[in-house]
């Protein structure tokens, strides 16, 4: 029974010394005194950052992030199906492929709906590749 | 009836005011842009220069006219043999004095070296900006070997301090038009070498096509001049239409903007007009060297430049567009005023007019497409 | 076009507004009637300065008179011309700002340099020094700080000898 | 001159040193220098970099944030405006970090010294400086000899002992 553990608790093990000795080492070695001051600012190229990050963003970031949220779940349930799916049979195959088919169908509205592409240019003086996001541009 | 379940425009989203600040690895110098950003999108650009504000105008007030030559130098740092030569011709200007053939030559062959020079670290740098490495190091190496003519000529790699009004300041070294032939046979395979690599390169292509868009009218309007402005389709050099010292003698022609990987004055003409320009400017040299007349060269320095009370406004092709130094002597040998017109400094002011909708990384290969230089711009 | 046609084709257009100084091939105009003829030489055909290449601001020397001389170039017809309009301290130039996007930027570097005043400009602050400056650098009479933001501005030459 | 620790491997391939000394070893051969290109120096700073002197065989290599840079060039003429973003970079340099003055312009103000009314005259009313070059511009090789001067430096402190 705890053969199974073994290599977990090799594999923990390992991981917390290596991240360990690194870390004691550069504490122990690394200069002491310039902690505090202006060396927390945040740098911005030499400047104070004017106004805060805290901005209301477009909507369109939030959306795109729930639309991964639900594919990343997704494949979450895929995991375990995918383990044992030798011997369920072609049973199981089919039940998986209409899950799949389903969370397909709305991946093509979103994508149809253009909320994925949330890189939405209007060039002033759009021609070319660009031409079809011109605004009010003088440029015909 | 369209479901408008949500009135978007309530949701007004507030802009972000990214600063890329006066060090930066990509502003060519210590210039702050004020980017107002929605997301990656800009919606204005609000640059802020002085951070190089060297008094240079302050010192021309207190300095005579032979002790400004090394302040123009320090100017535009990468082709300080161009201000030199415009602060030497408006002055002769002022004066009105006659210069031996010999000077005119050595001065055409020097300023177009200098041409070769500024453009590679453009284009080497252009390239950095869009995140290709490897032109950067081959155009500054190429660069070393036009350094190197300039060093036997008069001792300095970078200021030189050559050019005075009424003369030069040495004479030709001797095997200087052999080396100078030599470096030109050795440059234009390079020229082929880097359009491989880099102007035909997809990547670069995809870059720099179509970006960045400066239509003519508006560039006249703002006052943009040089490659900049040769790239949107104007033709306008002023070695051409405005012959100064000897270039009438020469025939070259004014590489412009033709949009072959995208329209007519984006990112891509701008740079590609620079790499045309220096296969010019060999021809230039190649012409002038063969009918290099003999003479001596200090002949028509003046002893002491005393100029009589007047204006005088002096164009010149520099590099980087046209500059222009507006003197005006009240009849003492200190100048009572020298304005200089820099070029880059309405080159740049063009660049919130032309970057407004699209992405910072764009902005930065417009930015890098102008080819600025903060020591002339904050004089 | 050669300069006396340009003078002769701005006193029919506006008489009495410009006068050429003596011996030189420059045209002063007075403030009030600057932005009348400006509009004129960009927008006249047979002019048409569509280029404006620079705006140099000087001083007279008397601490009183200041000025701005504009130099501009048509790159349609190919010719020259100076502009000089000339100011009493504290007199303020009609800004061009709206026929030449050009003059934007140089406006504000006459004014951070030399203290001329533009009304109608969009927001004229300094261009090149920062914005707590004080004083103009190229006016005649201006001295110096001692400090800037506790920095000497002076070379300190104590240690020299 | 006691041999450097290059020269010991010669004889055997394992020496023992103080700990001091090995981490003085390691700082000194990787000097990763902040871009920090102000004026005409910056250009012979990236001829320096470029391949004809390269500064990489030093193991000098250029970084653009304060964050992972040890060695600040202050490549240029220091301008009052940009005074205090000089002092707020170099306080945002993670320790231990060296400062070196490249060319007369930021050494005391170079030729701007007499009428540059907005010229700081010498970066060292603003940052601690550890190595001057001289020149206008220093040639590249000027710069690589800062560096190894810089180097020597480094090389006789004592990181870990008690500072007085």
């Amino acid at each position: 029974m705890y053969q199974d553990f073994l290599p977990i608790i090799i594999f923990t093990v390992l991981a917390a010394v290596l991240i360990g000795v690194p870390l004691g080492l550069q504490h122990l070695l690394s200069p002491r005194h310039n902690k505090g001051g202006d060396k927390l600012t945040s740098y911005e190229c030499g400047e104070l950052p004017e106004g805060s990050a805290w901005v209301k963003f477009n909507i369109r970031f939030y959306v795109v992030a729930l639309i991964f949220l639900i594919f990343d779940v997704e494949i979450v349930f895929l995991f375990p199906w995918a383990v044992v799916f030798q011997d369920l049979g072609l049973l199981a195959f089919i039940e998986a492929f209409i899950f799949v088919l389903i969370l397909v169908v709305g991946f093509i509205y979103v994508w149809a709906k253009g909320d994925l592409d949330w890189v939405k240019m209007n060039v002033r003086y759009g021609k070319g590749r660009y031409s079809n996001l011109k605004t009010e541009g003088e440029l015909s | 009836m369209e479901a408008n379940l949500v009135d978007k425009s309530v949701i007004e989203t507030g802009e972000m005011v990214l600063n890329m600040g006066p060090q930066h690895p990509s502003t060519h110098g210590v210039l702050r842009l004020k980017i107002h950003t929605d997301g990656e999108i800009v919606s204005q650009i609000e640059p802020v220069i002085g951070y190089l504000h060297r008094c240079f105008e302050k010192h021309c007030e207190k300095l005579s006219y032979e002790q400004i030559v090394p302040f123009t130098d320090r100017c535009d740092y990468l082709a300080s043999m161009h201000m030199d030569h415009a602060y030497s011709i408006a002055v002769e200007k002022l004066l009105d004095i006659e210069l031996p053939d010999r000077v005119e030559y050595i001065r055409v062959i020097i300023a177009e070296l200098q041409r070769i020079a500024s453009h590679l670290v453009a284009v080497g740098t252009f390239g950095l900006d869009v995140g290709a490495i490897t032109p950067f190091t081959w155009t500054i190496r190429d660069r070393e070997r036009v350094l190197d003519l300039f060093e036997t000529l008069c001792g300095a790699r970078l200021l030189y301090n050559y050019i005075w009004p009424g003369g030069v300041s040495h004479d030709l070294p001797p095997k200087f038009i052999e080396r100078a032939l030599d470096f030109l046979d050795y440059f234009d395979p390079q020229i082929d070498e880097l359009n491989n690599l880099l102007t035909t390169n997809k990547i670069f292509i995809e870059r720099t096509a179509d970006v960045g868009i400066l239509p003519p009218e508006v560039g006249i309007n703002f006052g943009v001049s040089g490659p900049s402005l040769r790239g949107s389709g104007v033709n306008f050099d002023l070695r051409k239409n405005e012959p100064y010292s000897i270039y009438s003698k020469f025939d070259f022609d004014v590489p412009v903007g033709k949009g072959e990987m995208g329209t007519i004055g984006d990112t891509w003409d701008r740079y590609y007009v620079r790499v045309l320009e220096m296969r010019e400017s060999a021809k230039i040299i190649r012409q002038a060297c063969a009918e290099l007349p003999g003479g001596d060269v200090h002949a028509a320095l003046p002893k002491k430049i005393r100029p009589n009370a007047g204006e005088v406004y002096g164009r010149y092709e520099s590099a980087r567009g046209d500059v222009g130094f507006y003197i005006m002597s009240n009849g003492k040998n200190i100048p009572m005023r020298v304005k200089m017109r820099s070029p880059a400094f309405c080159n740049l002011s063009v660049l919130s007019e032309i970057s407004e909708g699209w992405m910072i990384s764009d902005v930065i290969a417009i930015l890098g497409s102008l080819d600025i230089v903060l020591g002339e711009i904050d004089r | 076009m050669t300069f006396d046609e340009i003078v002769a084709l701005l006193d029919t257009k506006a008489s009495g507004k410009t006068s050429v100084i003596e011996g030189k091939t420059v045209i002063s105009v007075s403030p009030e009637n600057w932005s009348e003829i400006s509009a004129i030489l960009k927008n006249e055909s047979k002019l048409n300065f569509d280029y404006l290449m620079c705006i140099s601001a000087y001083d007279k020397g008397d601490n009183k008179v200041y000025g701005a001389a504009y130099n501009f170039y048509s790159t349609v017809n190919n010719h020259y011309l100076e502009v000089r309009v000339e100011i009493e301290d504290g007199i303020s130039i009609p800004s061009v700002v709206e026929l030449w996007k050009a003059a934007d930027w140089h406006e504000r570097e006459a004014y951070d340099m030399m203290g001329l005043k533009f009304e109608g400009h969009p927001d004229l602050k300094r261009i090149l020094l920062s914005d707590d400056w004080e004083g103009y650098p190229l006016r005649k009479n201006y001295k110096e700080p001692d400090y800037y933001h506790g920095l000497p501005v002076p070379k300190d030459k104590s240690y020299w000898d | 001159m006691d041999p450097t620790l290059l020269e010991r491997f010669d004889k055997d391939n394992v020496i023992v040193e103080k700990l001091d000394t090995l981490i003085n070893w390691s700082r000194a051969n990787s000097q990763w220098y902040f871009q920090f290109g102000l004026a005409c120096c910056a250009i012979e700073m990236m001829a320096a970099a470029a391949p004809r002197h390269d500064l990489e065989r030093f193991g000098a290599m250029p970084r653009a944030t304060p964050r992972q840079s040890d060695v600040m060039i202050v490549a240029g003429t220091v301008t009052l405006k940009m005074a205090e973003r000089v002092k707020r970079l170099y306080e945002q340099m993670s320790d231990p970090k060296y400062v070196i003055s490249m060319g007369s312009c930021s050494n005391s103000g170079g030729p701007y010294w007499q009428h540059g009314y907005h010229v700081l005259k010498g970066v060292d009313l603003v940052v601690p400086v550890d190595v001057y070059i001289p020149g206008c511009p220093p040639r590249p090789e000027a710069l690589l000899q800062g560096l190894l001067e810089l180097q020597k430096k480094i090389k006789t402190e004592t990181p870990l002992r008690k500072q007085a």
